[in-house]
């Protein structure tokens, strides 16, 4: 019983390092239809820099913060050279974009940062608490809390106010949004800013876990997608889900069933579940009218 | 109030405008009528500057609007309902219509604008809560025209406003045009309906192939021989 | 499969006297033909140089390897140089990047091979680029020495492959040894990298306490490369209640796995490989694990003493004052070493086949590494290795003390 | 009608040129292979373009039936002892059953819910390869001989070259022909709109599944010959990476273009190379890597329908030039219209 | 003899009933009008008889003994019952050729393997059908456009090429929805007597929704009124016409084919 509520608990902390990363993932696509393979680099970027002002004796805090200043320009400026010079291209194309972005960004991370990994400290060291011989620690019940916040801003920004309702308007037909007066590029801007901001906050919590490096996100970004697709692009409470399900399922796969098999295990039910739910946990889906 | 001095505008390199000239007066309605292809909505799509002039002006309230983005255009006050509906699908209607107030700063009043659009078209009442892309061809068409009237503009471009609708509305159409007019909208109409368009209008202009060849005040287009019989049937 | 490989090595053999014949009159068409000697030289051997190919990952996730391994290699070679090469000779080193994919790897060698005609290949990195040019080196019976992996495949490959760093099997073999004997273990858990590093691991640990006849594996517990939550490997490792935990990965899922352990208060001895035998694993993994490290040990070949590491320290503060010196840097060095020893034993001997028996007769013993012997046709390359523990000094530093000598299995 | 305008017979006269140069030209062994590698990624493109640029279906996940082609292949030949080309061709089938299997997952599922799916079946599929080691030795990997064909053993690059291009120049054709009448109309119709094809009589179910079973038989063949080129191979091939590159490969050189799939599969393999041997670039670590990540994307933006459609696009932007001009004059301006 | 018979169709999306109970025939040959208000469930009936709805209840039986139900939405076509969509659905990418050649899809021989080795019969196929085609844009007037992209053909235009893919199916049942949409009183009258002559040379029977009354009187035979998804009335134009009830739900009061 122990065992179990123990891969429980480290399942949701790990589950929410994935919702995390994919809350941004989810903003863009929200916004443009793009999935941003660049994601996990972009934030892996950005947890360089909290790394460096740490290294350089910044407080905790400050690094923290640094690497989301950092990350509201690296937003921009992607979004400004990178995307918006090819709103002509297709989606596809655009995920190509995306795909050099990788590139560019691993290479320029290496020829910066080098290719050594670092240790990163947890946002909270206070002791680990003990339930009844379940140990948990303080640090995974704050970025499960960060986790449920910030789906919860989104959640209220996306359905509630009006920059909401414009950023999905953009979404579903750019042309008439500016023709109601949206402000298109700014809408961009916007959510390219708040995703790679999103990112930072991921990539600074996940540091951690696994390290920072050159190739801290490749695995958490990978997972990200799952957790986005699972719960559905649609909704941001479905990634949340999505990645909490799948660090828990993830663990008691590899529990219960095969530690070697779980991925052939996971992935395999991912594409049982889509085909009963093709639009995710969380996707609604509707009779397309004709 | 607005106002296209020699317009020429392409698609790739097809010619859609050949030197457009045309006036809007503030109050008043005004009609473009023209066959299909003729460059009617291009026209609309210039003045919101969706699609570039290669050449020529258009300005508004005298000063060049011709460069701005299109979201610019509409903060100036001026909105069209574009052709083909441009509904949200994935948002309900009232979502939609909430769209449609997005540059209003008045935000206090938004509430009653939205009773007024459902006073217009009942039917969106109804269908409220349910997504856009779901309506039927009509609704869609209500919720389009109802969208542009959501943001309270100075000038009204509607690109055939009646396609599609009910023979019982689209008689509500004109008259909720002549009404919105009488409100300080000033509008500017494209449609196929020559008869009603032309009723309710102040002046007009035909458009063939990218050039206007007729012009005048509504009540003598309606009586121009060959206006009569390229767009009134058989009347 | 041993049968395979050495048919094939006959066959290689063939066709070395072949390309040897062929790249002598090139040679000496081209060659001053001043300094006539009887001696054949190989392709890439001339009277003031020879020019050697490296293929490995210096892009991508890899080269957080390739980029201090090169350094080493470089800076051994370098140093060489500066003192006027062997026998009057300088080394010229290509490196090809072959970014981790075989099929790069494949046209980098023929690169190497045909085209810029190197003498031999040294320090290969990368075990599915070894594997996927494996072929065409048996094919033209190049030297190759040193790979930048331990698949027990190298093992295999045949008369003119070197391998140095001891391979993964053999490794998994001698930590048996070191388990049971220094460590008193009779119960113990294996928690293994899942691909070809932890498996030769696990296989050979395993065959280790088989031939020791004591011990027993109560769990084998695979974590993938990708894995980020080691909950599920340390609660079954702790129900397994175990004398001592092999942690059989590389840095990122053993610091993890470290971690795991720490947070759970699991206090048992563990041994972990070579791989993370060096300061920056150390410097990652005790962060995340400041107290169970003290129970890790770890396996090492490389006979880093102040003392030995001393040439290296100088030539990586010459040549490379910015990059790091670690495990990677160290086995860069190791690999230059290796193959001038070999060539100093050839002497003027230069042509493949003087190469290759020149390297069978040898036993290196005076570089970084302990003693390593190519006799009587072994390809084992490194079998003595020696187990360290991990330490606090006074000022709380964590580092290695070595506990053991170097040792074989026997 | 003039032969040479016919568009079959110009690829003909263009393989066996281009199958020529090897043999006239001293070009060395590396560089071939890399030549070969652009024809075997050439060959999962055009598939991999039936699927995407026709059919309008995403997957991330196709490295995996590339590597099962390899697989399969090395299986045949090695333990079964079969022909080459025997093998080559179920290398190619084999996958093709597997991706009706993908295409029926495909059915219920849509752009990106697609393409994460297909992502984790490939990622599942490479798992598979891992651990199933009867199959595929594991980490250790499986090695293939060099193809024999008729009892002529193939072992010389140039000659693989022209195998290659052989087979490429047979793919290309029946794409071609294929994408031309009846099953291309269906395929481009139903990536316009599904509810119109739909109501012209295409199934739905029947072209997904053809799309993605044409587009694994492709790459199991592009394995096959993998396969039996580097002669070697282990899981780790069979990534993430190699969907990526794929997608990346079709996109550049342009979508629903044969010519395109194989301009890209020649950018993806040789810019890399290029640049690497762009000397003053070299002292910037990770050159290659960052310079490829811009060269595709300096594409997009200035290609974005890809690199084969520049042609068109150049010709566009002339007349464009040209009619502005002459609307600066007067109103004289052709009435002309686009065509393709 | 009836060739379409909807019997008690029902459909609802949640809580919305579209259809109510609805039951109309449409005899062979003839032009059969069905009209209502925004909302009525015109579309929706198009959208059960073409399968691309699955009605809650009731029947649709095509050609006395054909039962609709059974039919998956592309094999609709195969029995000779073929649509056009409100707002017009065609295939951007194509030419103007392409789009309408399609509509042989069904009747175009030659399996996968003929068609990639480009056997003589595929050969002869493609030129068959494009020849068909080529026919069918001489009968609608427009040829000359053929090798053009339909994006950008002015919208009366493509309505007729959604017209021509859909004759190209060689249908029994034509169902057109609103063809007339975005048409002038002129180009009205050319589509009225364009239907009329498909009905006579294609040899068909034709189901049309339409608001613009001068079409529907003019064209149609007879015409079915819904509104709420349920029939209101039933009869000819000038039936209709007269009807209090249609005249309050639909036309107005003084009801006019002047529109
Ligand atoms: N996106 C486009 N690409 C290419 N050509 C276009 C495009 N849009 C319109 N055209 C062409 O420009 C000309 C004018 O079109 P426009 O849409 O302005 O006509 P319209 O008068 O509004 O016609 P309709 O009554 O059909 O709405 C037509 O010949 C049309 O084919
Ligand atoms: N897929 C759907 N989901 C929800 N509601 C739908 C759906 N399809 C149609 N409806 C609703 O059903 C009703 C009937 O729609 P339908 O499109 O059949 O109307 P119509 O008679 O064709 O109207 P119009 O003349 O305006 O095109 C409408 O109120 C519409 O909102
Ligand atoms: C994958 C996409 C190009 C097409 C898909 N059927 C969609 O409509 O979203
Ligand atoms: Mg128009
Ligand atoms: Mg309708």
């Amino acid at each position: 019983m122990v065992a179990f509520l123990q891969n429980i608990i480290a399942g949701l902390e790990t589950g929410s390092l994935y919702a995390l990363a994919a809350l941004g993932l989810v903003l863009i696509f929200r916004t443009s239809g793009v999935i941003n393979f660049a994601q996990g680099e972009m934030a892996m970027f950005s947890s360089f820099i909290a790394l460096t002002l740490f290294q350089h004796n910044m407080p905790y805090p400050v690094a923290f913060i640094g690497a989301i200043l950092f990350a509201v320009a690296l937003g921009y400026i992607v979004e400004r050279v990178f995307i918006r010079p090819a709103s002509k291209a297709n989606l596809v194309s655009k995920m190509i974009i995306t795909l050099g972005l990788i590139m560019i960004f691993s290479g320029l991370a290496t020829a910066i940062f080098g290719t050594d990994s670092y240790f990163f400290r947890k946002a909270i060291t206070a002791d680990n608490l003990n339930a009844g011989g379940v140990i948990i620690q303080p640090n995974a019940l704050f970025i499960i809390a960060i986790t449920l916040l910030i789906m919860g801003i989104l959640f209220y920004i996306i359905k509630k106010t009006m920059v909401g309702i414009a950023i999905r308007a953009t979404a579903q037909n750019e042309k008439t949004a500016k023709l109601m007066g949206i402000s298109v590029s700014k809408i961009y801007s916007m959510s390219w800013i708040i995703a790679t901001v999103l990112g930072a906050i991921a990539g600074v919590l996940i540091a951690p876990t696994t390290n920072i490096s050159t190739a801290m996100m490749m695995d958490v970004h990978l997972k990200s997608f799952i957790a986005a697709v699972l719960g559905g692009f649609g909704s941001f409470i479905g990634p949340v889900f999505g990645g909490f399900s799948i660090g828990v399922f993830d663990n008691l796969v590899g529990y219960y069933i095969s530690l070697k098999w779980k991925t052939v295990i996971v992935y395999g039910l991912l594409i049982l579940i889509l085909i009963f739910k093709p639009t995710g946990l969380f996707g609604k889906s509707y009779r397309k009218k004709v | 109030m607005l106002n296209l001095e020699g317009v020429h505008a392409y698609y790739g390199y097809i010619h859609a405008l050949k030197g457009v000239s045309l006036k809007v007066e503030e109050g008043s309605i005004v009609t473009l009528l023209g066959a299909n292809g003729a460059g009617k909505t291009t026209i609309l799509k210039v003045i919101s500057g969706v699609l570039k002039a290669s050449s020529g002006s258009v300005t508004f309230l005298d000063h060049d609007i011709s460069k701005l983005a299109p979201e610019k255009v509409v903060s100036e006050g001026i909105v069209q309902a574009p052709e083909g509906r441009q509904i949200f699908p994935e948002l309900t209607v009232i979502e939609n219509l909430q769209v449609g107030a997005y540059t209003r700063r008045d935000k206090k009043n938004i509430k009653s604008s939205y009773q007024i659009v459902f006073d217009y078209f009942p039917i969106l009442k109804e269908r409220q809560d349910q997504l856009a892309g779901t309506l039927s061809g009509g609704e869609q068409q209500m919720l389009a025209i109802g969208r542009a009237l959501m943001a309270k503009p100075k000038v009204l471009l509607l690109d055939e406003p009646s396609l599609g609708l009910a023979p019982l509305i689209v008689k509500d159409i004109f008259k909720i045009i002549q009404e919105i007019n009488a409100q300080g909208t000033t509008v500017f109409l494209v449609e196929q309906n020559a008869n009603q368009a032309l009723a309710i209008s102040d002046y007009a202009y035909v458009l063939e192939t990218g050039k206007i060849t007729v012009e005048g005040k509504a009540s003598e287009i309606k009586e121009d021989p060959k206006v009569l019989q390229a767009y009134l049937g058989g009347h | 499969d041993s049968e395979d490989a050495s048919s094939d090595t006959n066959d290689a053999e063939n066709n070395t006297e072949n390309v040897d014949n062929e790249n002598n009159s090139e040679d000496a068409s081209e060659n001053n033909a001043e300094v006539e000697e009887d001696i054949e030289l190989a392709q890439g051997v001339t009277d003031s140089s020879i020019k050697i190919g490296s293929v490995g990952a210096q892009s991508g996730v890899f080269a957080a390897i390739g980029t201090p391994y090169y350094a080493g290699m470089d800076a051994y070679f370098n140093t060489i140089n500066d003192q006027g090469g062997v026998n009057g000779r300088t080394i010229d080193l290509i490196k090809i990047d072959d970014e981790f994919m075989p099929d790069k790897a494949v046209s980098a060698m023929e690169e190497l091979v045909y085209d810029e005609e190197v003498f031999a290949i040294v320090g290969q990195l990368g075990t599915p680029g070894v594997m996927a040019t494996m072929n065409t080196v048996q094919d033209e019976g190049i030297p190759s020495v040193y790979f930048g992996g331990g698949a027990k495949e190298f093992t295999e490959a045949g008369e003119n492959f070197f391998p140095v760093q001891p391979n993964y099997y053999y490794e998994g073999k001698l930590m048996s040894k070191f388990a049971v004997e220094e460590l008193d273990a009779e119960n113990i858990v294996v928690i293994y990298r899942n691909d070809d590093v932890g498996i030769d691991g696990l296989e050979g640990f395993k065959e280790g306490l088989n031939e020791l006849g004591t011990g027993t594996v109560s769990e084998e517990l695979a974590v993938n490369a990708a894995d980020t939550d080691f909950t599920v490997q340390i609660q079954k490792a702790k129900e397994a209640d175990p004398d001592v935990v092999i942690l059989y990965g590389l840095l990122g899922e053993t610091s993890g796995l470290l971690k795991e352990i720490e947070k759970v208060d699991f206090n048992v001895d563990m041994i972990t490989t070579y791989s993370n035998a060096d300061a920056s694993f150390l410097a990652i993994a005790s962060q995340g694990a400041p107290n169970v490290i003290k129970n890790l040990h770890v396996m090492g070949w490389v006979d880093a003493t102040e003392e030995s590491i001393a040439p290296l320290a100088t030539a990586m503060e010459e040549y490379f004052p910015d990059a790091p010196l670690n495990a990677y840097t160290m086995a860069g060095w190791v690999a230059a070493e290796t193959f001038v020893a070999g060539l100093e034993a050839a002497g003027d001997n230069l042509s493949w086949d003087g190469y290759i028996s020149a390297m069978n007769d040898l036993t290196f013993t005076e570089g970084l590494a302990p003693e390593i012997s190519y006799e009587d046709g072994s390809r084992e390359g490194v079998t003595h290795m020696a187990l360290s523990k991990v330490v606090q000094d006074d000022e709380g530093n964590f580092m290695f003390e070595q506990m053991t000598d170097f040792m074989e299995f026997e | 009608m003039n032969l040479l305008k016919n568009k079959a017979v110009q690829y003909t006269i263009l393989a066996f040129v281009v199958a020529l140069i090897p043999l006239l030209l001293d070009i060395n062994r590396s560089t071939l292979t890399l030549w070969n590698m652009v024809i075997i990624y050439a060959i999962i493109a055009i598939g991999f373009n039936i699927l995407l640029g026709y059919a309008g279906q995403i997957s991330l996940g196709h490295a995996a039936f590339m590597g099962l082609g390899a697989y399969i292949a090395a299986n045949l030949t090695g333990n079964l002892e079969l022909p080459f080309l025997l093998s080559l061709v179920l290398s190619g089938l084999i996958p093709m059953v597997i991706g009706l299997i993908l295409g029926l997952v495909a059915l219920r599922l849509e752009g990106h819910y697609l393409a994460i799916a297909t992502l984790g079946f490939g990622v599942a599929i490479q798992q598979v390869f891992k651990e199933w080691t009867a199959f595929t030795n594991g980490f250790s990997g499986v090695r293939a001989d060099n193809p024999v064909i008729f009892g002529l053993e193939i072992s010389e690059r140039e000659h693989y070259f022209i195998l290659g291009m052989i087979i490429l120049l047979l793919l290309v054709l029946f794409a071609h022909y294929l994408l031309k009448s009846k099953t291309g109309r269906a395929l481009l119709a139903m990536r316009d709109s599904e509810h119109a094809a739909q109501a012209m009589g295409v199934s739905l179910f029947k072209y997904k599944l053809i799309a993605f079973a044409a587009s694994a038989f492709y790459a199991g063949i592009a394995g096959g010959l993998f396969m039996h080129l580097i002669r070697f191979t282990e899981p780790n091939a069979w990534g993430i990476t190699l969907s990526l590159n794929l997608l990346a490969m079709v996109v550049i050189g342009g979508l629903a273009t044969i010519g395109g799939s194989i301009i890209g599969a020649g950018f993806i393999v040789m810019v890399p190379e290029f640049i690497k041997d762009i000397e003053f670039l070299a002292s910037i670590k990770s050159f290659a890597t960052i310079f490829t990540g811009f060269a595709m994307i300096f594409v997009i933006m200035f290609f974005p329908h890809g690199i084969a459609r520049i042609g068109t696009q150049i010709k566009i932007a002339l007349l464009n030039r040209r009619n502005s001009r002459v609307d600066k004059g007067k109103g004289g301006a052709p009435n002309g219209r686009s065509k393709g | 003899m009836a060739v379409l018979k909807v019997d008690n169709l029902s459909i609802s999306f949640g809580g919305l009933k579209a259809i109510d109970s609805l039951s109309f025939e449409v005899e062979e040959k003839a032009i059969y009008g069905l009209i209502g208000p925004n909302g009525a469930g015109k579309t929706t009936v198009f959208n059960c008889i073409s399968r691309f709805y699955t009605p809650d209840e009731g029947d649709i039986i095509f050609n006395n003994d054909i039962d609709l139900q059974k039919y998956r939405v592309h094999d609709v076509v195969k029995v000779g019952l073929v649509r056009t969509f409100q707002n017009v659905e065609l295939f951007k990418s194509m030419t103007v050729l392409e789009n309408i050649i399609i509509g042989q899809h069904s009747n175009t021989k030659g399996g996968i393997l003929a068609q990639g080795l480009y056997l003589p019969k595929v050969r002869k196929e493609e030129k068959r059908i494009r020849e068909k085609a080529l026919g069918i844009m001489d009968f609608l007037g427009i040829r000359g456009i053929e090798h053009y992209p339909v994006a950008g053909q002015p919208y009366g235009v493509m309505k007729l090429i959604e017209i021509g893919r859909a004759l190209m199916t060689d249908p029994k049942l034509l169902l057109l929805d609103e063809p007339a949409a975005g048409m002038n009183s002129k180009e009205t009258e050319a589509l009225t007597d364009l239907i009329r002559r498909i009905r006579d040379e294609y040899d068909m029977t034709i189901v049309l929704v339409e608001h613009d009354m001068s079409l529907v009187m003019n064209a149609c035979e007879r015409i079915c009124v819904i509104n709420f998804g349920a029939k209101i009335a039933e009869g000819t134009p000038a039936e209709i016409q007269d009807h209090p009830g249609v005249q309050e739900a639909y036309l107005g009061e003084e009801a006019s084919a002047d529109a």
